[in-house]
């Protein structure tokens, strides 16, 4: 058996080759692991799957993320076992149809494949049995053919997913400055960026993997330094050093990487949400847990946290819980703009129908949100317009209305033919 | 040349480092080369009274008048690591020493280093602490045999029976075992003392007062305590709990600890004190040793000298109203010095160079030259302890200075 | 490129680049201000002065890899000197004693690795546990300095072999054994286990196996860092090693090795002992007053860390440069 | 097997959540604190069958009294060690403090108004220099303090030679070793302080952003807490606490020494542990480490009072603290599951 995990298991630190062939690298004299002969080894390996961008001595950490859970597949299935286990494969994959042929490859072979996701057409596409579980219990069991979408979106949360999400009408605000307005970002991995947030917008932002959006994102809270470009909040020129500042202004990032950078895993999920505000909690510093109570009820009823949840341990929640309790925090901040970075990654279906929700109630209320998914159908469904990026670039400004997958797809694969010019004067 | 440069400029990187301007220029003083001979002050451990006592006693007389113009003198502190020392006493030998004064950490450990000097004909003297180093010159109170008098003459203040509290000094050190076995040979030939609790108080006061406070909580009706250092702590807690009934007691000599020993109303309560424990002044005294040794002056037929153990009973502390040990005098009125002042560091008779002053701060006393030293007297040759093949006296454990009461058959 | 890279794979980071430019310059400094330093004797001299601590700073590494602390050593280096005082006399002594300060060593390391890497206890207090311990067992070994180390130990370790320094050959040994674990499969997976324990986990190293053995090999470097210690102060004493543990910290942590785990590596630490061994020789040819050689010993502490930690920052700087 | 499968079954169901079992009611971190108080209160009995004249009140005076400078040292090594990080200059300060408090005071009461902020100054002053160290050039706190003490040692020794030449003000004197009402002062100093250490960690909006900052340094860096501050403030209260401890110790001897707070050092560290903190940060309660603090003083006074060897009281210490980690730390997840 080999596990392909959603939360890459990749040792950061050491080199590709060795990643792959951990625990029991190969040795010569009887001890020493043959560096050398792994790396040699790795390039043809990698290379028979598909991958040659990848070089078999850099340390995972250089990777970006795509490429890492490329890493973990090809690790998973190059051993060959009878059942491959594949959690949420895709969530952080942009080329779907790679690993697409793959398991066709190894299921040709005869393995069997445990594979989880959360994507309707994934599992119609490769699945021939679908088991639906929802709160640690099975709840179907059916050959995928004899089912309807209908009927898989019923049992896995009781509504549908994004595709069935009433799409209501825009509530962009036109009149009024617009809430975040960046001109001309440059900065590491940020090549002359300039878009416009209104209230009341969803702005979508679309990418490969790597193509700048994480730094973009990073940018815009101060994470990360601009070396030029100005970025007005509301009509006001603001210099958002630091993510204090930007809080300061009203921009909130809901970050990537939810394990560090969203969650406090030491404290209770109440603690975890009333950071923002726990001054207003604390009169004169002492802390009333009433006060503080009260503040987070008003937001997890917002975001749909169960209540029973806040004095629980944050580790404890599923992971589309966790995501609930940081978009309350979120909230809690006074958010007039939220960043929302792949907020979907790794939540199931019902905590998905309820973050599009808030979205929704929260540019409804006049707050504005930049968006950036690795599902394309989120950002077709739910944004008023979209920025598709390519190599640190915007490279699409595409409007509601015209809105595909395909669209972006070809977009952020620099197939635009102006887009391709201007990179290669790059070049 | 290039080398010159180099070094200029590490050593402004330092400075830069400091960047205590102060500090640095008082640190990096460079060492005049007039004088003929070149002395070493390696302290092992600095930090408490003891040590500092010691070695501004030693710091003050290097610059009194001969010797400010015969030495060129310079303290290392090693810290407790024997590593650290071997390093600092290979560093001092190399640098073209022709005397190190030393307080060894390790009895044994430093024997290695200390033949390597004695080979190049470096004067190595052992103050306080001693080594078994053959070559080396052991300066200190050994053979006042402090852990028998000391124990038989509580012995014979507690009339032979009572409830006895034994604070130890720092476990896995020679003088500590020495001491105990003179003292726990002492005691045990009294079966009317009885021994109700030991503990280690590393000659530190403020673990020892904690110690006692425990024992005190857990035996009540404690009639004696012993201890080699940390007496003033050990007493502390007797009058913070016990203040109505106080004990028959031995040990170091704190200043606040002599005045309360000799305090009436205090005797009164039960308060029978000795204070007589090694005393700093050892330090200073095998630093003259040491001198005459190196001038020629003074021809030691043995390595092991004596320095005489204080020995001042409760009935002998006499105040003084100077700065100095005159007229028989031996403990400073209270406010002149803090209680924790260890008298011991001034010696009337064989050190009339120093003064308070001069052991609080390290300056030499004004207008004061060195005085030739009496005879000096040999030491106890303890096996293990400050030599390797020699015997001991058949006495060691036996008191020299106090006559026994009969023990009971 | 090539360099580097090989450096790279033996576990030389750039810190401990940085720590051998340091040690070079203090040695050059402490050279120039004192005569005989660059002779057979001074050169012996400042090795044995260096290797018992090297020894010790190269096995705590192991642990610190794994990101787990270890205070059990100066425990273990004073039973070890104890031992070594107590049996190393006869003909075989020495080797009689050798294994058995190896063995002592290796069932501290044992008792520390099974109750951090398997019971999964906090390493801080348990080696605080242990360390206290094991300073008890030395005491009740010798009651006081004394004992006597055979001269075979005594002399054979501090003198010269085939014109070597023996110190000198025993600190190769420790690196080369050290560049061979680097690259084995234990080497590789303490690393692993020190960078991120889950997904060490996940990629199906045993954690816990390593975890103990990391402790086992530290508690043998221990005892041996006890052999030469006893060999160089030719007796047994119970409180030798006080007052050694954060010497042997700070030789880590000069030596460029990470104390969150997962990064540096032994070759650091060992120029880390050299680095506060030569710098207690500089400072006292300078002739900084006594009083405030500690003051420079924490300062050139922490500049050498700043130091060690600049190359970490550069690349991430240069790059956004780029 | 996927990690967010087995989150997912240990979440509570939606339907029918209405009283958590028993476990879920006691807070979790409390638990290892409780064990520990519990190993402490058996240490002390067990004394008192091994001497059955002594009193049982006595006993836990002495063991109160005797650990009221680690019980204070241990908050802020406690606040070091909620962030992650280590506070080991703590011996230094404490000796330093002591020093200071003598000198300036000269023996006479009136000076404390003004000698006892300017030493407890000094004391935060060098928790200021760890934290900025620590906070803004990086350095790892093991060796920011580490150096630091080293330095500062150095620094204290060349001022003063070791040895306070002046006696502690006796009023000082009297705080320590004086009663109220038949009850030792330090007992009341204890009680207030561990309210106020407690109040300050657990119920002020200063202490959640330090647990905070403690268990996700990143999340905290989105979120934007100023973790340089917050970094600064907690080695400032360590430093200060330090100093606090100096002060109760010089007053306790009545004397000082610049080395008398060494032997406080690995105990602060080693009650925050037992107490139930993680040294990775972001957990752990000051109760815990009071618990610890009382525990290893009870520990202490058990062993003084048995008269054993040195070499076996060491082997005993150190099996019984592996012990109270080993009770406490099975406890400590079963209740976390």
């Amino acid at each position: 058996m080999a596990t392909a995990f959603q939360e890459l298991s990749l040792v950061p630190t050491m080199s590709v080759a060795l990643n792959l062939f951990l625990p029991r690298p190969a040795v010569r004299f009887a001890v020493l692991v043959a560096r050398r002969r792994l790396e040699r080894e790795a390039k043809t390996l990698l290379a028979e799957y598909g991958i040659t961008e990848i070089d078999p001595a850099a340390p995972v950490a250089d990777l970006p993320l795509g490429q890492r859970q490329r890493l973990e597949i090809v690790r998973a299935m190059f051993r060959r076992p009878r059942l491959l286990l594949l959690d949420e494969p895709t969530a952080a994959l942009s080329d779907r149809d790679w690993l697409f042929a793959l398991i066709a490859r190894v299921l040709a072979e005869g393995t069997s494949v445990l594979y989880i996701s959360h994507k309707l057409d994934e599992i119609r596409r490769l699945c021939s049995r679908c088991i639906i579980l929802r709160n640690g219990s099975k709840v179907l069991d059916r050959a995928v053919a004899d089912m309807s979408d209908d009927e898989i979106f019923r049992n896995m949360a009781g509504r549908s997913a994004v595709e069935r999400f009433l799409a209501t009408p825009s509530s962009v605000r036109m009149e009024v400055p617009p809430a975040m307005r960046a001109a001309n970002l440059i900065g590491e991995g940020v090549d002359d960026i300039s878009f416009s947030l209104q209230p009341g917008e969803i702005l979508g932002v679309a990418g490969l993997e790597g193509h700048g959006q994480s730094r973009l994102f990073k940018s815009l809270v101060g994470l990360q330094p601009l070396r030029s470009g100005r970025i007005e909040v509301s009509g006001t020129q603001r210099a958002l050093r630091s993510p204090r500042a930007a809080r300061a202004a009203g921009i909130i990032l809901v970050p990537e990487e939810r394990k560090s950078e969203g969650i406090f895993k030491d404290l209770t999920t109440i603690a975890n949400i009333s950071l923002p505000a726990i001054e207003r909690a604390s009169p004169g510093y002492l802390l009333s847990r009433r006060r503080e109570r009260m503040l987070v009820r008003r937001v997890t009823a917002e975001v749909d946290l169960p209540e029973q949840y806040l004095p629980l341990g944050v580790t404890a929640l599923s992971g589309g819980n966790q995501q609930k309790a940081v978009l309350g925090r979120a909230l809690m901040a006074g958010a007039r703009c939220l960043l929302l970075f792949d907020p979907t990654r790794g939540v199931d279906v019902g905590a998905k129908q309820s973050i599009y929700r808030v979205m929704r109630d929260f540019v409804e209320g006049g707050g504005a949100i930049l968006f950036y998914s690795t599902e394309l159908d989120e950002l077709v469904h739910l944004c008023d317009r979209c920025l598709v990026l390519y190599r640190n670039r915007v490279v699409g400004d595409v409007h509601r209305a015209a809105l595909t997958q395909e669209q972006i797809l070809s977009l952020a694969a620099g197939h635009d033919p102006g887009a391709t010019r201007t990179t290669l004067v790059k070049a | 040349m290039k080398k010159r440069g180099f070094k200029r400029l590490l050593q402004r990187l330092i400075f830069g480092a400091a960047s205590l301007g102060a500090a640095a220029a008082m640190a990096l003083s460079v060492p005049a080369e007039a004088a003929p001979y070149k002395v070493f002050l390696d302290l092992s451990y600095s930090g408490n009274v003891w040590q500092t006592e010691a070695a501004n006693g030693i710091k003050a007389l290097a610059e009194t008048p001969p010797y400010d113009k015969e030495v060129t003198f310079k303290t290392v502190i090693s810290g407790t690591d024997v590593q650290h020392q071997i390093s600092d006493l290979q560093s001092m030998i190399a640098a073209g020493a022709n005397a190190i004064l030393f307080y060894p950490v390790s009895g044994t450990g430093l024997n290695r280093v200390i033949e390597q000097g004695c080979r190049r004909h470096v004067l190595m003297v052992a103050y306080d602490s001693s080594v078994t180093a053959p070559c080396a010159y052991n300066v200190n109170s050994l053979g006042g045999r402090y852990g028998a008098n000391s124990a038989q003459w509580m012995v014979n203040q507690m009339g032979g029976k009572g409830e006895l509290v034994i604070n130890h000094g720092v476990a896995g050190t020679a003088l500590t075992n020495l001491m105990d076995r003179q003292a726990l040979d002492v005691f045990h030939k009294y079966p009317g003392i009885r021994i109700v609790a030991q503990f280690y108080g590393n000659w530190n006061d403020a673990l020892s007062q904690e110690g006692i406070s425990r024992i005190l909580a857990a035996h009540p009706n404690i009639d004696a305590i012993w201890t080699v250092d940390g007496t003033w702590g050990s007493f502390q807690a007797v009058m913070q709990h016990r203040p109505s009934r106080l004990v028959v007691i031995a040990g170091q000599s704190n200043n606040g600890y002599r005045l309360a020993i000799g305090d009436p109303a205090l005797q009164e309560k039960g308060l029978k004190g000795l204070s007589a424990s090694f005393g700093p002044a050892d330090g200073p005294y095998a630093f003259k040793v040491m001198m005459e040794i190196l001038t020629g002056e003074l021809k030691p037929t043995e390595h092991n000298i004596a320095y005489p153990l204080p020995w001042v009973p409760y009935d002998k502390v006499k105040l003084c109203t100077g700065l100095s040990f005159v007229n028989g005098c031996n403990v400073f009125p209270p406010g002149k010095v803090p209680p924790l002042f260890i008298d011991t560091a001034l010696n009337g008779e064989l050190l009339p160079e120093l003064n308070l002053t001069a052991v609080e701060n390290g300056t030499p006393v004004p207008g004061a030259t060195i005085q030739k030293l009496p005879p000096v007297q040999y030491s106890d040759n303890l096996p293990g302890v400050n030599c390797e093949e020699c015997k001991a006296p058949s006495d060691w454990l036996q008191p020299n200075r106090v006559t026994p009461i009969p023990a009971p058959k | 490129m090539r360099i580097a890279e090989r450096l790279r794979r033996l576990q030389i980071s750039a810190g401990a680049a940085v720590a051998v430019l340091l040690y070079v310059l203090m040695y050059l400094v402490y050279a120039a201000n004192e005569s005989g330093v660059l002779s057979q004797f001074g050169i012996t001299n400042l090795l044995n002065d260096t290797v018992v601590l090297a020894v010790a700073a190269a096995g705590l590494t192991l642990t610190v890899l794994t990101a787990e602390f270890d205070l059990s050593g100066i425990g273990v280096i004073a039973i070890a000197n104890v031992v070594v005082a107590t049996t190393s006399a006869g003909p075989a002594g020495w080797l009689v004693s050798l294994f058995g300060v190896l063995a002592i060593g290796a069932a501290v390391g044992l008792l520390n690795g099974w109750l951090v890497g398997v019971l999964r206890m906090q390493s801080l207090a348990v080696t605080i546990g242990t360390m206290i311990a094991c300073e008890g067992v030395a005491l009740l070994i010798l009651a006081a300095p004394g004992g006597q180390v055979a001269d075979s130990i005594a002399n054979g370790l501090t003198g010269d072999l085939l014109g070597l320094p023996v110190a000198a050959l025993i600190i190769l040994g420790v690196l080369l054994l050290w560049f061979l674990l680097a690259v084995t499969r234990l080497g590789i997976a303490l690393y692993a286990v020190g960078t991120d324990e889950t997904a060490a986990r996940l990629s199906g190293l045993a954690v816990r196996r390593t975890k103990l053995l990391a402790f086992v090999l530290a508690g043998m470097a221990y005892g041996l860092a006890g052999y030469m210690l006893s060999a160089q102060t030719g007796s047994g004493d119970p409180r030798a090693s006080d007052g050694f543990l954060l010497f042997m910290y700070a030789s880590v942590a000069i030596g460029g090795t990470s104390l969150m785990g997962g990064r540096g590596g032994v070759f650091g630490s060992v120029i880390g002992a050299g680095i506060l061994t030569v710098m207690q020789k500089m400072l006292f040819a300078l002739g900084a007053a006594s009083f405030y050689t500690d003051v420079f010993s924490g300062l050139i502490m922490l500049v050498a860390i700043l130091i060690g930690t600049l190359p970490r920052v550069m690349p991430r700087l240069r790059r956004s440069v780029a | 097997m996927a990690p967010r499968v087995t989150a997912a079954t240990t979440e509570p169901s939606s339907e029918g959540q209405s009283t958590p079992p028993i476990h879920r009611r006691i807070n979790p971190e409390l638990v290892p604190g409780l064990m520990v108080l519990v190993c402490a209160i058996v240490l002390i009995a067990a004394s008192k069958l091994m001497n059955p004249g002594a009193g049982f009140t006595q006993e836990l005076a002495a063991v109160l009294g005797t650990s009221i400078f680690l019980v204070v040292a241990s908050f802020g090594q406690g606040l070091t060690i909620l962030l992650g990080g280590i506070d080991l200059s703590i011996g230094v300060v404490i000796g330093i403090a002591a020093m200071m408090i003598s000198v300036l005071t000269d023996g006479r009461d009136a000076t404390l108004p003004w000698a006892v902020p300017v030493t407890l100054a000094v004391g935060a002053a060098i928790g200021v220099v760890n934290g900025v160290g620590i906070a803004l050039a990086k350095v790892p706190p093991f060796i920011m303090t580490l150096a630091s003490g080293i330095t500062f040692y150095g620094a204290g020794l060349g001022f003063t030679s070791g040895l306070a030449q002046e006696p502690v003000a006796p009023a000082l004197e009297r705080l320590m070793n004086g009663h109220w009402f038949g009850v030792p002062i330090p007992i009341f100093l204890i009680i207030a302080f561990v309210i106020a250490a407690t109040v300050f960690q657990n119920g002020t909006s200063v202490g959640r952003k330090l647990y905070a900052i403690g268990s996700s340094p990143g999340a905290a860096r989105v979120l934007g807490l100023p973790i340089g501050g917050l970094t600064v403030l907690a080695y400032t209260l360590s430093g200060l606490c330090a100093a606090i401890a100096g002060l109760f110790l010089a007053g306790y001897s009545s004397a000082a020494t610049l080395d008398m707070g060494g032997p406080l050092l690995l105990p602060t560290i080693a009650a925050v542990v037992i107490g139930g903190a993680s040294v990775m940060g972001g957990r752990g309660i000051y109760l815990g480490t009071f618990a610890g603090a009382l525990f290893l003083s009870a520990l202490e006074t058990i062993i003084t009072v048995l008269s054993l060897s040195q070499g076996l009281r060491d082997i005993i210490e150190g099996a019984i603290i592996v012990g109270a980690l080993l009770a406490q730390g099975e406890r400590w997840n079963w209740f976390r599951r």
